[in-house]
């Protein structure tokens, strides 16, 4: 009998879904299920996720996977579709609170951070004492990924982050300052740009993402200053990685969508054949589907990949 | 002229565009039941004075009297609720909208009872029963829906439709700014029978006209405008165009008694 | 008067004739049209349909390749609730482009208004009666800034709006703190906010009352458009503001409360929104201010303003509604329906100046 | 000729005194006008000045609220370099502007065309000058359909680029598949592309070609509006589009040559932006539209066509870089910028109307 | 009349505008160094048949010969290269641009040598100094500066300048729709001045107004228009004023002689 099986991103416009995008459909393949997948048009489209939930319940699929575009905001049409019998897994952006969904499969974004943080921590070394420090966080709105990264990374550097969700409230002598990139290129050379006239004396640099990573990049080239500044991001998307590799980026944080696609996918076939849910990993509210470092320049007491290994795995 | 007082006065009114002066210190008298022509070259301030008077535009000098009382309108809806109706030169019709939206356009019948007063419903018959007395009233043309659109009329059509609101409503005072300006033979002289007939319901009007014969056939006194204040007023009984022409356009000086008038 | 020789009773004496003149005005001709002209023809008369068909038609388009699914009771009032937020908003709009405006700030004012309401009733405590009704005075207040923008200051709607846009936005982010207000928490402390999500029920088909509010709000706005004073006023202001002046209506006060109004229902649509998405999102409806103006658009109402029906913009909602959902269910990719959607869009407007055309 | 009675030559005998008419016309006087009046006036005369004034004045405001750091060279060129995309895309909107039209899809044109760049030259393998110029002649193309949309079509340009704006979304999804192309890549297979990153060095200061490219474009569009022929048609069109019609200007022809050359400057605009940006972004400038749009306004040209300076576009686009960097220099929130940005929207063009009224 | 070939004919020209038939086969016919008169009553037709003749419109059905040519213009500038110079009814003015550019608007003269024919720049001085020497040469106005822009100019100004414009660039043929309907009697008298020179550079002239007086002045010839059609065409010698309006309003049938006109 047919199982449907609905996938719905955030955006089309970002690799990372693109990604997750194509291991549903390896998973739906292989397991002959009939995937439909949608996307909201810009990040925080709320609406079209909405809408795609119910589409799908409309449709008579089994299942939902759904990378909330607000975790809080689609929590309601989530339990409807539950209620409707449908099995209904987070990916990547956990849901306010996570039982809300069935089950999450997601990289844990604040221990995504804290690695990086503790990298780049080792990294300096003696001289972590005088960092200074830009972050380049995603947009005004500081939606969860943003802040566990960004918090994770302080939390591993040693920095006292106070409120745990909150952007902007630490009083660490280090910070220069903080600013959004909506994660890609543009809005990363700016930010970079922007920071690097507070101070000009950064040396270190945590990026939401890779993109964002990139183009501080370019900014810090554009001044000469591209080899002293350590830029730390997290993803490890294949171009990321290869920017590991080529210099641009000192260490990131692999998270693997294609496994969290092709889990889900496994986990509601299951489902609809048996009625058995998927449980989350030991001790935590989701399934925990692993995050990696990888750098060229590995440190002690920070288990880590190289590029080239990491290049074998990349976003697999 | 023989009546004691005007109904309408000006004294001294200025208004300047910019480095522009359209009026400058101009006066203005019109008596009960009487044609007042008002006659000067383009860009005398005929426009501009009576604009001034309706409400159209604020003077930046000067006093406005109604019946002997100060007045001092901000818009054109506080000159016509004193009674004074206007045809502008661009005639202030909504083209999109039908002939009975435009000729009661801001004084709307409500239906009668709670529709009206509460749920401030339009009266649609009563308003398309008065539109269509008041043109047929006037003879003034063959309007074969009364709910068209203003747009599909004839330039003379939609001319006759703002005269006819203005005849309909105004009270005390009707203006006319060059009502028959792109009218054929034919059609002006439909308007100024209408100019006549309204005189006749004991209306005064006033009208801004460049056409000589026409002013001198209907006008009772002729205001003569010229560099943005009122040269002076003469009798067409007493005056030639000649005379009218010669003095609007500076080529004489106007006599003595005439400035007085 | 030496001029009046010849004359009669003060007539040149060439307008002697006139009283014999012929009374022939218009001649109308039916020359063959063919099919095509035909419907124009029809449909020039009553531009109204123009939108019905085309919603009319990719309901029939849509059923054939969706399927069923598409055609279900479930689905069908889906597409309602789901257009019914935008759909508000294409109601406010229309009010402001009936006047020859655009406003860029609707999606904003709604937003900030939920959140306002929100705030109040849910972390503040404040009865959620009272916290509605300061949300819709908010709204009337917003639309009453972009009001005196446009009529005091007298820009252009178009950047009073893209203006206030973005200082809306920035409150939003500033009350909100960026967080969701989450639904249980509105369930706990006000579940009032939320009652526009609830429905009748009739077998399979959810018919929330935020459709109906829809629909309501249409009618009550079609009606003050067509049967009061007040709605000929904003026809008249849209179509020549300068006559409209002239001709006695206090234009500058007509278009303030025309702004007010817009605001108020965008406050309305606020309430409804937090019954449709269950919770109270700051980052919701982003794009919400051009979904607005392109339901209207779809509808056939003027962008010049005076011209169009306000139902046309309930029927654009709709069809925008029925696209998406149909190629949803047909399992089109966002991407390719992007595409559709503007195409939806040129060719809507197309049809809509092929049909209103003078030589229809 | 029986009615020519009384009549000299022909005349009508009332105008035999024409010949002594009075020749004076216009009358000029000077009251006293007080110290905002006096500048009022002066700008009057030269509207185009405004937004040098506004320019200069925040440019003094933040050098005292941020410190010298806002002053540096470095600064200084690097808001150059910052408003140097948006500052292009504005110079292509103003085009658009003057017609009276408004183009929301320039951004989007800019990205695909940077797209379709990157995909030819680094995935696969064209040389970089063929690949650019396909990328003109593709943002030449949809300037095309944008222009044939409006003239022949008869579409209102709002609704033909909000339709063609999501089109051009969709297909820069389809070519990009979402990924960004890396700098590293383009270096390593086409770094003629990223060549308007490269800078002329002046000590601290760096002047990118990009950003000479921007003034350059200004200077270029300047001359061919205000010194050929075509540029008066473009403001004749854009200010009565029938009475040009009239005037015997080919007013179809020259509206589709502007959105040609507007999509072309785009394209421009996309070789510049891959310098700025380092990489190819499928997601960069997703606002980009609407900051044109802001940046046209607040250089204080009309929304209404055949008014203004493209000049004050280039003015506008740096006076929003200046805020911009003024506000973080200061050390302003994100959410206070957007907030202040809005209101700078609506002050720029209140203090433009106020210099423009007739009662000057 | 006397001439035997005219210069401009059309023949069974039939433009529909949606349900209304603006001209119904009408014809057409100018003589060279004549002013030919058209006359009729609102909506008769007029401002569509010199439309058709002008290219601004493009006529459903019928012939339109220049010399003796067929021609069948679809846009004014091709009328215009023809030699057909109009003043519409509107003007055709753009308001925002200077009168220079006005009067240039189409037919910019470009620098010589390269900077015209590589970079396409304007000559500016020569524009300005042949539209000065064309408005004084006319005598119609004392424009203060050449390069203001027309906005600023009084209704009778702006006409001038449209004026002006034809009658500067007319090679063939010149026509005026209702130049002086908006003008006062000074203004007036000078457009008419104007046309009686364009007649003496041997230029033929087409002239609608609903000025009896002034047609019957200046026309050779006047062409009657009705109900969409050339009803006949009277020579103003041998016919009166009243014989005009009569048939223009269809008070009376067109003698046989004139319907062969
Ligand atoms: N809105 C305006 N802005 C600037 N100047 C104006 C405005 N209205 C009128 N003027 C100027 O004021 C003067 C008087 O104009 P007005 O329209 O009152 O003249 P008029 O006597 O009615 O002329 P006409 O016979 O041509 O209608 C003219 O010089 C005109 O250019
Ligand atoms: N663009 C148009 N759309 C629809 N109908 C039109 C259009 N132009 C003219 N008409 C109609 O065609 C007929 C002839 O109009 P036209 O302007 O040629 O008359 P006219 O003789 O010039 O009148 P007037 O003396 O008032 O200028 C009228 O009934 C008019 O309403
Ligand atoms: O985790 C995702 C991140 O990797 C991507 O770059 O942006 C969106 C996030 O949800
Ligand atoms: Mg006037
Ligand atoms: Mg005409």
């Amino acid at each position: 009998e047919d199982i449907g099986a609905c996938l719905v991103t955030k955006t089309d416009t970002n690799p990372f879904f693109v990604k997750m995008k194509e291991g549903a459909q390896q998973g739906a393949e292989a397991n002959g299920i009939r995937l439909s997948t949608f996307a909201g048009k810009i990040d925080g489209d709320v609406e079209t996720q909405i809408a795609a939930v119910e589409t799908c319940i409309a449709s008579g699929a089994k299942g939902i996977l759904i990378t909330p575009s607000d975790s809080r905001a689609l929590a309601p049409v989530v339990t409807q579709a539950r209620e409707a019998g449908l099995l209904v897994i987070a990916l990547d952006t956990p849901f306010e609170p996570a039982d809300v969904a069935d089950a999450t499969f997601a990289t844990d974004n604040f221990k995504a951070g804290e690695l990086i943080g503790q990298w780049a921590a080792a990294k300096l070394g003696d001289a972590a004492a005088d960092a200074r420090i830009a972050f380049l966080d995603l947009n005004p709105s500081e939606v969860s990924v943003d802040y566990l990264r960004n918090q994770g990374f302080m939390q591993g550097f040693g920095i006292d982050i106070r409120n745990p969700t909150d952007i902007g409230d630490e009083e660490d002598p280090r910070i220069v300052g903080h600013d959004v990139t909506n994660g890609n290129e543009e809005g990363g050379r700016t930010a970079m740009e922007n920071l690097l006239q507070k101070d000009p004396s950064i040396n270190v640099v945590y990026t939401i993402n890779e993109p964002a990573a990139a183009g501080a990049y370019e900014a810090l080239k554009a001044v000469g200053r591209q080899d002293d500044v350590l830029i730390v991001s997290v993803d490890g998307g294949c171009p990321g990685v290869q920017n590991i590799a080529d210099g641009v980026i000192g260490a990131t944080s692999m998270q693997f969508p294609l496994l969290m696609a092709s889990k889900g996918i496994e986990a509601i076939k299951t489902f609809a054949e048996t009625g058995e849910r998927p449980q989350n990993s030991e001790g935590l509210d989701f399934f925990n589907t692993g995050v990696e470092l990888i750098t060229d320049a590995p440190v002690d007491g920070v288990p880590s990949k190289t590029s080239a290994e990491g290049l074998g795995m990349c976003w697999g | 002229m023989t009546a004691p007082q005007p109904i309408l006065t000006a004294r001294g009114i200025v208004k300047r565009y910019g480095r522009v002066t359209a009026l400058d210190r101009a006066d203005f008298d019109l008596y009960p039941g009487e044609i007042l022509a008002v006659i000067g070259d383009n860009g005398a301030g005929k426009s501009s004075l009576i604009k001034a008077i309706s409400g159209a535009i604020t003077p930046d000098e000067g006093e406005i009297r109604l019946e002997g009382k100060p007045v001092r309108f901000t818009s054109p809806i506080e000159a016509r609720d004193a009674g004074i109706e206007t045809v502008y030169q661009t005639l202030a019709l909504s083209p999109a909208l039908s002939i009975t939206d435009n000729m009661f356009v801001g004084r709307e019948i409500r239906k009668p009872g709670v529709l009206g007063t509460w749920f401030r419903i339009l009266d649609r018959k009563a308003m398309e029963d008065f539109a269509r007395d008041k043109l047929s009233e006037l003879g003034l043309m063959t309007i074969q829906n009364i709910n068209q659109a203003v747009e599909t009329l004839s330039g003379g059509q939609r001319q006759g439709v703002a005269v006819a609101r203005a005849a309909a409503f105004g009270s005390k005072v009707i203006i006319l700014d060059e009502p028959t300006a792109a009218l054929g033979v034919n059609e002006s002289r439909r308007v100024l029978e209408l100019i006549c007939d309204v005189r006749a319901r004991g209306i005064p009007i006033v009208l801004i006209s460049h056409n000589m014969p026409h002013v001198f056939e209907v006008a009772d006194r002729i205001h003569i405008h010229r560099l943005g204040r009122r040269l002076c007023v003469i009798d067409p009984g007493e005056h030639t165009m000649s005379d009218a022409v010669a003095l609007m356009t500076g080529a004489k000086e106007p006599p003595a008694s005439a400035q007085a008038a | 008067m030496t001029d009046k020789t010849g004359s009669t009773g003060g007539r040149q004496e060439f307008e002697g004739s006139l009283a014999e003149s012929d009374t022939r005005v218009a001649r109308f001709e039916n020359g063959s049209r063919g099919m095509a002209g035909t419907i124009q023809h029809l449909l020039h008369g009553n531009p109204t349909l123009v939108p019905v068909i085309v919603l009319a038609a990719s309901v029939a388009v849509f059923g054939l390749v969706a399927g069923e699914r598409f055609f279900s009771p479930f689905n069908l009032t889906l597409i309602m609730q789901q257009v019914s937020i935008i759909g508000m908003l294409a109601a406010a709009q229309s009010l402001i482009i009936l006047t020859a405006g655009i406003d860029l700030s609707v999606a904003a004012v709604m937003v900030l208004m939920s959140v306002i309401a929100g705030n109040l009733a849910v972390k503040m405590g404040v009865p959620a009666p009272l916290a509605l009704l300061v949300a819709f005075a908010g709204g009337t207040l917003a639309g009453l800034l972009n009001g005196l923008l446009v009529t005091k200051v007298k820009l252009p709607p178009f950047i009073t709006t893209l203006g206030t846009w973005n200082i809306f936005f920035a409150l939003n982010l500033w009350l909100s703190g960026a967080q969701s207000i989450r639904s249980q928490d509105i369930d706990a402390a006000a579940p009032m906010l939320k009652v526009f999500g609830n429905a009748l029920e009739f077998g399979e088909a959810r018919i929330t009352y935020g459709s109906i509010l829809m629909f309501a709000t249409f009618g009550v706005l079609w009606f003050l458009l067509n049967k009061t004073a007040w709605g000929r006023h904003v026809y008249a202001v849209g179509d020549d503001k300068e006559a409209a002046e002239l001709a006695g209506i206090r234009t500058d006060r007509t278009l303030v409360s025309v702004y007010m109004l817009a605001g108020f229902v965008c406050a309305i649509a606020a309430w409804s929104s937090i019954g449709r998405v269950g919770s109270i999102s700051p980052q919701a409806f982003y794009e919400g201010n051009l979904q607005s103006i392109t339901a209207v658009v779809i509808g056939g109402i003027s962008l010049f303003g005076g011209r169009g029906s306000i139902l046309g913009a309930l029927f654009g909602a709709l069809i925008v509604g029925v696209f998406q959902s149909g190629l949803r269910l047909a399992g089109v990719d966002v991407l390719w329906q992007v595409f559709a959607i503007g195409w939806l869009i040129i060719l809507a407007v197309a049809i809509d100046q092929w049909i209103r055309k003078v030589s229809a």
